[in-house]
């Protein structure tokens, strides 16, 4: 098996969810190597983790987040896809630490203030995680301080803000309102199922996306644009 | 299971505008006493909500609740039922969900002096407890806001009592997302059913008190939740039909605990509530494809006594106020019930067979709603030792009634959810019918994202 | 009259879904041949609309189709009409409507390849003639743009033409505010008739040119301007029940000139139509509360071979855009009335007695849509000597039938619009039966509130 | 017959809509004197033109515009009063001229360029000529250009502005705009189905009356507050 073969292997592991060799699922690999073996086995082979990052788990999830677009798969099957590249990212993990791998970028996202929906963020976060950003999630009924706060410790990050209820989109108005306050030239994105574009403009947020493939759409456009 | 019989056993008698214990309200509704009435809810638009907003929130609901009764008036309405399903600030601030209580039943008062309208507010406090993480479900100060709105809204006019409670949300979501119905069912029947328990002999105490009527509660956060997601295809049909199923013991648990209908809408397991118990129901069908989509907009109808649109913002259609608009859609849904119920029992069984056969071929979800199916799933919850085998049973007649459908060419289903069917009974199959057998087994796996003691376990 | 004798003349056969001429369209849509289907209306939020805009108009435009197409796939839909009833702008730079038009199309037919849904699209410039005051009917400059977007819009894949044509509104709009009858007929069956017999074989020769579908003509102006005035109490109902019936033989000509149906949504005329002609007809009720509220719910469903929510903004609703959520709810009433055509005549007519009963106690614009009396009146318009003669005798019929009703206590009436019965009736017997007496009697009292020659007169 | 006595004949005849002594309406009324008549005679008699105007006319249509609004009656009864009121105030008009009586005020009222519906907009004119304003009627598809033209004319008039699409409420605030440019001064009340309070404070208009007796009212306070 090639570097090049062993890639695949991994990409084939992240896309059909095959964790490592103990796991059942999916039940024609039984038995064999898993996201967790194989980038062992890359690692030790020397194999630049980058490679291994953007060549094989960030390509399985494209496909994975594909397949999920156009309804082909289900979100548990995209969650086990998700675990299957954790597993992988474990060993990746050095490498981050001392930057010889970069992700594409960070994004701090959570659900507003008084709004308990979480669903729909949780998706987004995921679907962002696997197209190769950082994500730190604050989780729900998030206040402008928290947002801050964040902010101030992790200053290139974009921000995701989420809101379900037609109540709370005016507590994102105003969250928006106090983060680009505190920091005017973070990139703020909102979302969630009562928000639109002209909502978007109305508060002054920078972008807004209907779904987490857009989300991601959006997020990448960020780092072309740079 | 408390209910060792089903009150109602045949489907042609799970029908529309008849419930064998119809309740009457104090403005003289008879619900389920031969007649549909609609049930129209609303929300605000996109606004703050606060005591300092109060003056146009409570213009909105003046506006809304007017609108609606004169177009009752126009429409030679028999009667409806107006739902306040609070916001979170109108019941962290009881005293903001008082005021909209006493504002819109002086209109419904003034209507029926003027008129002889009869239409009654049901309150539906918010459930805050999710706002702790893991929530509180026991010990939590939220429920002590909760409270305080059922029982100043009572006393203010709010004569029906509902809540959508949320015991076992923070174990359900995830179990959906991951498809991973033995968890589902552990946060119905263990915790839902124990949260159940806790909550509704409060709410019926506070009914009582104030003599007014525990209508209901509806597992609109886990089976509709379980809708949305399927519906954008992030979830299979099939585990949200089953799922729907699942949530069937721990609903019942309010009537178990004193509640007398008419139970709330969003709940689509209504009708296994009603074939169980003979209380009558609230349906919300296609007239609610303003708050979400759904595979259920005529089967909905099948055994409705009161006919909803879930919930529509106050903002203007080209008609006029959103809200009035979709009262006037749901009176002429429920004209056209009521039409089939002054011809007789066989017209009203011609419709509701129209109805239901109209859905059922295009969604597992639709299917198990069906009367006939619906009392075959209920036939096999009463069965259960207790709420977790009556839950597993359940889920098992569903699978089967889904599985016939499929073989005999009467359910489209798409490939790639019929994988599901296994997975799903397998996961069923693996739920142990002992409670303490169940906790035990999943505790492990569930970590710190529930805390026990506020179970009671 | 150019039809001397019904096409339909069994209430019973006057049915939804099933036309004697049915209309097969581009697409494979069998219109009127056995099956109802949904006929989807949307129209922009409050915005400008002009070059300028256009990309923005034109992202609205595709947002909803999308959004209507990919829910009609969901639900399973077996087709649907689209209309685009054209504003101002749009006919004014035809450009503008054409590109719409083609956006839209572009969209179909991605659904049709791809699924074999077949999806047509309505397009329906609108009347600018209007905009002079009084209007040049015949030699207005307006008169070209709305013909060039019917042109090119047909070529762009607008396959259904229709138009709301407003010959006569310059005497109308005051005749059904002074409640004066004799007006109000001079302005359908002389104004109205003329204008019609000019315009649609210019409408039909584009269809014929370009092989697309000469739908047909709606009295929106007229008779649901006086629907809308009633429902404001400041008409009364009786009067408005009377100007719908004096519309028909004026929307008739649209046939007789060579349209061959589906007829146009906001006719509630269309049943009169479909009764004499035979072609199939789009009507709405309920499900267009989002545009106009009404008392015509249920009934306007009796013979309904599309089924239209006539109008709704493309703004966010909780479940999403508004267009999607109204497409579902006519989606869901349009499988319950096939699901009765599924089960056969008795079902199908069972379902009709239902939805006609449960309206016409209330209203005598329902009443009159009732298609028995329906067949009544339209067997007194064939009847007619001329146009005038025939909508004279047609609002003779149906006093006659209202009159009956109020008698024997089957038609709830307020007392205050009791004495316009015989106001009604003597002005409807002052109007003589030949054209050139009844234009040299209105000519003196109407001035210069429209010019003959426009009308050849 | 005292003054007195006339004045509630005046009243009685444009409430019931009684034009002059030869209009068969109403039938139990035939062959007696009208608001036509009667106005003359009261002249004759000396009675004051504001009298008659205040305490007859426009209380008679008080009278029925309350009617109107309780749906007691329907438009052509309200219409009828209106000819009724007209015939007397033929009467009246000298007076007017010489300034002796007055108006409450003016109202110039159109709906805006691009939009047709005007049998609103005619309803509101009429009741509102009916409570004692003078009505300048441009129209339908009025340009800014022609309001601004008319307001230069009648500085001290109201303006009053209906649109009835969505479309045209685009129309109404550039509208709005335009006006307020030139007469910043000038009081804005706009109306039509589409159009709401929320609105009204988005273009800066003043007022906003969702009908006539509402566009009355909101008119009347102007008074009060001068
Ligand atoms: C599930 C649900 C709940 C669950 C929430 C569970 C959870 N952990 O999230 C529970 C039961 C707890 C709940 C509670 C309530 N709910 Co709720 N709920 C829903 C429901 C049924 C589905 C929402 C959902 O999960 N959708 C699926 C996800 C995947 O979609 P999504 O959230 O839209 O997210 C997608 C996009 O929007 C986008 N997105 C989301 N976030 C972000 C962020 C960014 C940055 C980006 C780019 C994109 C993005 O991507 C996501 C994936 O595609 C909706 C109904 C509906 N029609 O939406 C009502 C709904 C939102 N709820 C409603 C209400 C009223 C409530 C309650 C107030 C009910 C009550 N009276 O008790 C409480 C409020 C609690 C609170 N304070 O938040 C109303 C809101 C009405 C209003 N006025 O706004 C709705 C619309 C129901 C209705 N029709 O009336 N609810
Ligand atoms: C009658 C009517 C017409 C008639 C107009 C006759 C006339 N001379 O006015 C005709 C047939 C000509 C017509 C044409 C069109 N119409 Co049109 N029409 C209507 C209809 C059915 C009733 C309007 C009406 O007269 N109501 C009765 C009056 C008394 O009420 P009102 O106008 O609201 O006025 C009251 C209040 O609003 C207020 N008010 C009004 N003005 C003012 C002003 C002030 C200052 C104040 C304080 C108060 C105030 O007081 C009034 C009395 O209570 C409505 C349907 C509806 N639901 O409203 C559609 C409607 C307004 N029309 C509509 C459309 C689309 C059109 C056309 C574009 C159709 C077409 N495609 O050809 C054309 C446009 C022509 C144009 N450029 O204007 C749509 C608008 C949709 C949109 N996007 O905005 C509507 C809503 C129908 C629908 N549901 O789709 N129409």
């Amino acid at each position: 098996m090639n570097n090049d073969d062993l890639l695949t292997r991994i990409l084939t592991c992240v896309e059909l969810g095959k964790v490592n060799r103990n796991t059942p699922f999916p039940p024609d690999m039984k038995g064999m190597d898993g996201a967790d073996e194989l980038t062992r086995l890359a690692l030790e082979r020397g194999i630049k983790p980058s490679e291994i990052l953007n060549d094989a788990l960030i390509k399985a999830m494209d496909k994975v987040g594909q397949k999920f677009a156009d309804k082909k798969i289900f979100v548990p099957q995209m969650l086990i896809s998700a675990r299957a590249m954790n597993a992988s990212m474990v060993h990746l993990k050095p490498y981050f630490q001392t930057g010889e791998v970069k992700r594409k970028g960070k994004l701090i996202i959570g659900t507003v203030a008084g709004d308990l929906h979480d669903i729909g963020k949780n998706l987004v976060a995921m679907i962002v995680e696997g197209a190769g950003w950082e994500v730190i999630d604050l989780g729900v009924d998030v206040s402008a301080q928290k947002y801050i706060h964040t902010i101030q410790e992790h200053r290139d990050a974009v921000v995701g803000l989420s809101a379900l209820l037609t109540t709370t989109m005016h507590n994102m108005r105003t969250i928006v309102a106090d983060i680009k306050n505190s920091f005017p030239a973070v990139t703020l994105m909102i979302g969630g199922a009562p928000v639109t574009e002209q909502f978007r403009a109305e508060i002054g947020a920078d972008g807004y996306a209907s779904d987490p493939q857009g989300a991601v759409a959006y997020l990448n456009s960020l780092i072309h644009e740079v | 299971m408390k209910y060792k019989s089903l009150t109602i056993s045949e489907p042609e008698k799970l029908i529309f505008g008849d419930a064998p214990l119809p309740v009457k309200t104090k403005r003289g509704l008879i619900i389920g006493g031969g007649r549909v009435y609609a049930e129209v809810n609303f929300t605000l638009p996109p606004m703050e909500v606060s005591l300092k907003t109060l003056p146009e929130v409570r213009k909105h609901y003046t506006e809304i609740t007017e609108g609606i009764l004169e177009r009752a008036i126009e429409l030679n309405s028999r009667g409806l039922v107006l739902e306040l399903e609070t916001l979170l600030e109108m019941t962290r601030t009881p005293a903001i969900g008082v005021e909209l209580v006493t504002v819109m039943n002086e209109i419904c008062e003034k209507y029926y002096q003027k008129y002889n309208l009869p239409v009654e507010i049901r309150l539906t406090p918010n459930d805050l407890r999710e706002f702790d993480r893991p929530p509180q479900s026991r010990t939590s100060s939220y429920l002590d806001s909760m409270l305080e709105l059922f029982e100043l809204g009572s006393k203010a006019g709010g004569n029906l009592l509902s809540i959508e409670s949320t015991g076992g949300k923070e174990i359900s979501d995830n179990a959906l997302m991951m498809c991973d119905m033995k968890r589902f069912i552990f946060s119905q029947s263990v915790l839902g059913v124990r949260d159940m328990e806790f909550l509704w002999p409060r709410i019926v105490d506070i009914a009582r008190k104030n003599r007014v009527i525990a209508g209901g509660d509806t597992a609109c956060g886990f089976g509709n939740t379980a809708m949305i997601l399927a519906d954008r295809h992030y979830i299979p049909k099939i585990v949200a039909a089953v799922a729907r199923v699942a949530t069937v013991p721990r609903t019942l648990v309010a009537v178990e605990q004193g509640a007398t209908g008419p139970d709330k809408d969003c709940a689509y397991e209504g009708i296994f509530i009603k074939a169980i118990t003979g209380i009558p129901i609230s349906m919300e069908g296609k007239t609610s494809a303003c708050a979400h989509l759904s595979p259920l907009g005529n089967v909905a109808a099948a055994a409705a006594d009161l006919w909803s649109n879930e919930s529509v913002q106050n903002i203007r259609l080209l008609s006029g106020m959103a809200p009035v608009a979709y009262y006037e859609q749901l009176e002429y849904d429920v004209r056209l019930l009521n039409e089939a119920k002054r011809c007789g029992e066989r017209e009203s069984i011609l419709l509701q067979k129209l109805l239901v056969n109209s859905d059922i071929g295009y969604d597992p979800q639709a299917l198990v709603l069906a009367p006939g199916n619906v009392i075959r799933i209920a036939g096999q919850i009463i069965r259960g030792k207790n709420s977790i085998d009556a839950t597993v049973s359940g889920c098992k007649e569903a699978i089967k009634i889904i599985r016939e459908a499929i073989d005999s060419g009467q359910l489209l289903t798409d490939e790639k959810e019929l994988v599901w069917m296994d997975i799903l009974e397998s996961d069923i199959n693996s739920v142990p019918t002992g409670e303490s057998e169940f906790v035990e087994m999943m505790l492990p796996e569930l970590g710190d994202t529930f805390i026990p003691s506020e179970y009671g376990l």
